[in-house]
């Protein structure tokens, strides 16, 4: 009985503070203190969103965005990787690249708009390729800081054993950097989605980023509120995702 | 099981380390032969883990070589296998998965014997975090002997185990070295497990090797063998003797 | 970009909130470039600047802008052209205050925080209106925000007054119960423009031409079906009916050739944008129209 | 001599691969391969950069966006590492917080804009709240990650050893998680000059994100390309300052 | 120094702790008194580190109770310190900030004398990174006298050390003991160890205790005292004869 109450517990403690503040918010839109047109009740972001959801236009918004997010996380999550890999074992590419990735992962995407439509036009391809530099970075320096922490001694046992390349790097690099690696992948599972409301201002006529940003050009709040809110479940979702694996990769370490 | 190694002899010339301005060898001279146990003792600190090092090819060092069949050992010596004072199992694998490291596929049957051998068979699934610490050193002990290596450097292997689980594991130690006649070098605190099982201890002192006494005693070795306790005698009395004025102490144990 | 069949592509950039919409809307612009083989690909842009910006990078051929983006994008020396301008439709645009608002004169604007979009047409109606009454821009504190924060900006107060235009004016008025101290007339035409890739221009003028037609037509289709337009419109862009319903009945869609008149007035925003430190350097706008 | 050399290679390997693509870039201009008004020359560049520096609007620019990145940084430094050890540290809190954190921290900045402006007005406060933002989730993730990865023998060595409240902070927990800290804050001075190009579009008359977005505006290529580099920069120097704290923080780790 | 500590006896009864499935402690039964000095042996993953760790309240038992001074032991047993198994120093902290941790600043300067008696004083700025095995051992072994604990709990505390320094740490450990009258819980794998320094030996075996052995020797004990030998064989006859059929060796170690 008590186990059962402490599980629900530690199910529904973390939802009260967005809970209560959701309530708060009805309440004061109910009592009138926040102005309908500037702030809607939840009430009302429920009924847009129904409104959105039943037109099929929601779906549809959140199905296309999520591809792009998806093949962007891939690609940028994947150079991400393999140079945080490098640059943290070889003393080399460290080096060379990683003084460049520092430096390219301070550019805002907003100015970088201008050149990308250059060099990729106004199609998907600008779009999937402003998620992945926003997803690479994290990824990058999660991965470069938990490889350099690897424990030195573990590595040198490994080589000891007779493992090197790829042995090495499976059996002792990446499970002992896997712990950082996967709160960059935590991280970027939200620049993902944090990115696309600026690659959907290019040309874009779908996904929940112009939804958003078309909500603001003509100030409908509502949906500005529910696109939020959509954003932030995102963001909790990435975070079950990277939690699973957390659990599933880091058993050793309960 | 393989029965006979080629020639593992190690040729130390000359050899120097230092760690920044701490000189830790200072010289070491010392040829091992091809399938020879030998056991170092020395203070604590007095560089027996560094020389374990060396040979493992681990560490550069500052002068003097290591030849290794002959040959200049360069970068990791490949014939060997170290076992570190420090244990160093991997956190995130399982205990036979831990002993299966570097194992070619065809041979991870064997770690289950290995593991067998030194008492931890209903082990195998845990993680080492739930490990006791003598479990642990016995767990990275199985993982040095698995691998069946030409040359074995043991750093302290039996440190942390108790009276019945050491002198079975120095058993178990003793068989397999009789039988692949593996070079061996033991890194060990305890005179009495160097006497035991060693064909030659070696005594660290300063840098350089000062006493380098071969155990000529009939094999399996007799704790109870009257030239035991002399050899034993012997080597403390040179350890305890030279850097302690508690002469009171060696004068008990040399009488005893 | 094409498809990779032999057909060829015209590539328009359109904002939701634009006489193009209504072409792509009624959807005949499609029926009427099918049989010259052509495809019409359309891209939607949020703001002016970023269909040129789009244009200007080739990666579209055709579109509509306000009056000012052009400016920009000739100083930049972009590669187009204007092919046409809009109707003239000053009466959707203009400098709203609150109701009770104690700004009662474009005098009063003085030491006032006012808001409107960085180099937009309000940005040179505001210039305008001031000007008018002997003021200058510094008399003003500019605040600079697109219409959407503006308004936000505005109903909070955090503003005293807001430069913008239809829809935002009519659905300021409508839902806020703001009032117009002015409406552009006598400062400002603020007409569409309708812009091509230079290039495109050139080889395609018959293209063109026959996009401009059947612009002219869906507008006067729009001019004489206001009814239907606002039903149009609003699930389009998403505003009451009534804001979209007043935008449209106080502006004409259509067409005009580039005519001297239009090159006047465009050349003195270009003027007063450089006198204002705004583009960098004096520019012709007869350059880059096409006649 | 050897040491020299490979002291000075160190040096300057990085700046290798900057140098080598501002060089090709530099070439394409000249022979005409990249259009200018596409994307003017280095050179043009450099001359956009000396124009705005002798007019004194580059300092100006800089030091105002400075002003406010520093702000933004210190209030949502401090807020996300105080959650981040909290929840860390505290079973509780982390339940009661963190999924709050994870959901607030996937909001687009630039769909939040209408909110900030109805919460915060057009001044100072909605900018330095945006840096504040931004900032506050890679500190707190990193921070987070850190102290839930301290060695708990050693935390419980430090309890045995009568170490409590601060004295176990300071002397177990921080230093332990401290080598995760420095990469939240390595990537949150990034994330601080970021965030700039979007806050500063709310009603801005200067600074660095403000001088970008005017310049987009106003396709003024040589600006936008002087931002991009400017971030650049920003960017290299963000880690200059991480790396010094890591070198004088975790010298134990050498 | 103080000299006299308050009363600071331990009573455990009924102990049990189990890690999952696995029983660990099958119900101990211990009275400590007060400034009584206690060694316990056992096999290798009898429980010797569990039971130090529930006696430090660092861990709950599942049964039982642990009085300290007449009070139930719960949550951290506050009067005592307790030197791990596997050393635990700070890595970020050099030599004498480890040994300093959670001293007033008051104490401080004992500090430094704690590491001169274990012989590491040239060495108090080094990070523990660069100490060898037993010289970490040893930095941790100072640590846990600098406190000055009513009841100190050692977890092999001399096991990665040298015959030599071995001896030289049991007298510091015996004389402090002496002087100061804490109680004492020392876990040792070396049964010679044990008898030379312990009031009472205990052997745990299945999670029980199967033997609690006053050695009643004169202070400071002599080894060649022929009491000596005489617990040692009753004390290793009982670990060896119980758990292995390896009688000869046992019958070695009883006859020498
Ligand atoms: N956290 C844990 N989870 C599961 N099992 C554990 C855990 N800690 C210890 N054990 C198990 O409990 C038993 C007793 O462990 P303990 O560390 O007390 O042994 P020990 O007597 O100190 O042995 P050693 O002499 O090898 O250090 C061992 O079998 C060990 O594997
Ligand atoms: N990485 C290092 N940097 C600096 N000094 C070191 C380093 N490693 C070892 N030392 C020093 O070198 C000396 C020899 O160390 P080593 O580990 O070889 O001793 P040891 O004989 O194995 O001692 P023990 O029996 O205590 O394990 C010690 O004084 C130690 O402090
Ligand atoms: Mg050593
Ligand atoms: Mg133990």
């Amino acid at each position: 009985m008590k186990i059962l109450t402490k599980e629900t517990a530690k199910k529904f403690i973390p939802w009260f503070l967005p809970f209560t503040l959701l309530l708060g918010w009805q309440l004061l839109a109910w009592t009138g203190a926040i102005p309908e047109r500037i702030l809607p009740a939840p009430s009302k972001v429920v009924i847009a969103a129904i409104d959105l959801f039943s037109t099929g236009e929601l779906l549809s918004n959140v199905s296309i965005s999520l591809g792009r997010a998806l093949a962007g996380f891939l690609i940028g999550g994947i150079i991400g990787f393999v140079f945080g890999l490098l640059n943290g074992i070889f003393r080399i590419t460290d080096l060379l690249f990683d003084t460049s990735i520092q430096m390219l992962r301070n550019i805002p995407h907003l100015a970088l708009i201008p050149l990308v439509i250059l060099w990729f036009g106004i199609g998907e391809t600008s779009k999937i390729f402003l998620v992945a530099l926003g997803v690479l970075f994290p990824i990058y320096i999660n991965t470069y800081h938990g490889v350099k922490n690897v424990d030195k001694g573990l590595v040198e046992m490994g080589k000891v054993y007779g493992l090197k390349g790829t042995s090495l790097f499976f059996n002792v690099i990446l499970p002992g950097a896997m712990s950082s690696i996967l709160v960059g992948i935590r991280f970027s599972l939200g620049v993902m989605w944090l990115t696309l409301i600026v690659s959907e201002t290019i040309s874009a006529h779908s996904g929940i980023g112009y939804m958003a940003m078309n909500a603001r050009e003509f100030m409908q709040m509502d949906v500005i509120v529910m696109s939020i809110l959509l954003y932030a479940l995102f963001g909790k979702l990435s975070d079950v995702i990277a939690r699973y694996f957390e659990d599933r990769l880091l058993r050793w370490n309960a | 099981m393989k029965v006979i190694k080629k020639d593992n002899y190690i040729l130390i010339e000359g050899l120097k380390k230092s760690y920044g301005e701490r000189q830790v060898l200072g010289g070491i001279e010392l040829n091992i032969e091809s399938g020879e146990f030998v056991a170092i003792v020395g203070k604590s600190g007095c560089g027996k883990s560094t020389l374990l090092r060396l040979i493992a090819g681990l560490e550069p060092a500052d002068h003097g070589s290591i030849m290794v069949n002959g040959q200049q050992l360069t970068g990791l010596n490949k014939t060997s296998r170290i076992m570190f004072q420090d244990g160093r199992l991997l956190p995130w694998k399982q205990v036979i998965e831990n002993v299966c490291i570097g194992l070619p596929d065809s041979e991870k049957i064997k770690a289950m014997d290995a593991l067998k051998q030194v008492g931890l068979e209903d082990r195998m699934n845990d993680w080492p975090a739930k490990l006791s610490g003598g479990q642990k050193q016995r767990v990275a002990l199985a993982r040095a002997l698995v691998h069946n290596p030409s040359i074995l450097l043991l750093d302290e292997p039996l440190g942390a185990l108790d009276a019945l689980t050491r002198i079975e594991m120095q058993d178990l130690l003793e068989s397999l070295w009789m039988q692949q006649k593996f070079t061996s070098v033991l890194v060990t605190h305890d005179v009495e497990e160097a006497v035991s099982i060693a064909d030659r201890v070696i005594l660290i002192e300063d840098g350089v090797i000062s006493l380098n006494q071969p155990i000529l005693l009939p094999r399996p070795r007799q704790r109870t063998h009257p030239a035991f306790s002399r050899y034993m005698e012997e080597i403390l009395g040179k350890i305890l003797n030279r850097s302690s004025p508690k002469i009171s102490l060696v004068r008990e144990l040399q009488e005893s | 970009s094409t498809d990779g069949s032999t057909e060829d592509v015209i590539r328009i950039g359109y904002q939701k909130n634009g006489p193009l919409i209504i072409l792509k809307t009624l959807g005949t612009l499609e029926e009427r470039l099918e049989s010259e083989g052509y495809k019409v690909e359309w891209n939607e842009f949020q703001a002016g600047p970023a269909l040129v910006e789009a244009l200007n990078a080739d990666s579209i051929d055709f579109g509509r802008t306000g009056n000012t983006p052009p400016i920009f994008a000739q100083a930049a020396n972009a590669p187009f052209l204007t092919v046409a301008a809009g109707k003239s439709k000053f009466e959707g645009s203009g400098i709203l205050v609150a109701e009770g608002s104690s700004i009662l004169s474009l005098e009063d604007l003085k030491g006032k925080k006012v808001s409107f979009s960085k180099g937009s047409s309000s940005h040179y109606l505001i210039v305008k209106a001031l000007e008018s009454v002997g003021l200058t821009y510094s008399d003003i504190t500019p605040v600079y925000l697109s219409p959407g924060d503006a308004r936000i900006a505005f109903e909070q107060g955090q503003t005293d007054a807001m430069v913008v235009w239809d829809p935002f004016t009519s659905s300021t008025q409508i839902n806020m119960g703001a009032k117009l101290l002015i409406d552009g007339e006598g400062y400002t035409t603020d007409r569409d423009f309708f812009i091509a890739n230079k290039e495109f221009a050139k080889e395609n003028h018959e293209i063109i031409d026959i996009v401009l037609e059947e612009i002219e037509k869906s507008s006067d289709w729009a001019n004489n079906n206001h009814g239907e337009l606002v039903k149009m419109l609003a699930p389009i862009i998403d505003i009451d009916e009534a804001s979209i319903e007043m935008a449209v009945k106080r502006r004409v869609y259509g067409v005009d050739s580039i005519n001297d008149e239009i090159i006047k007035e465009q050349q003195e925003i270009a003027d007063t944008f450089y006198r204002l430190d705004i583009i960098p350097k004096k520019i012709n706008v007869k350059e880059v129209m096409d006649d």
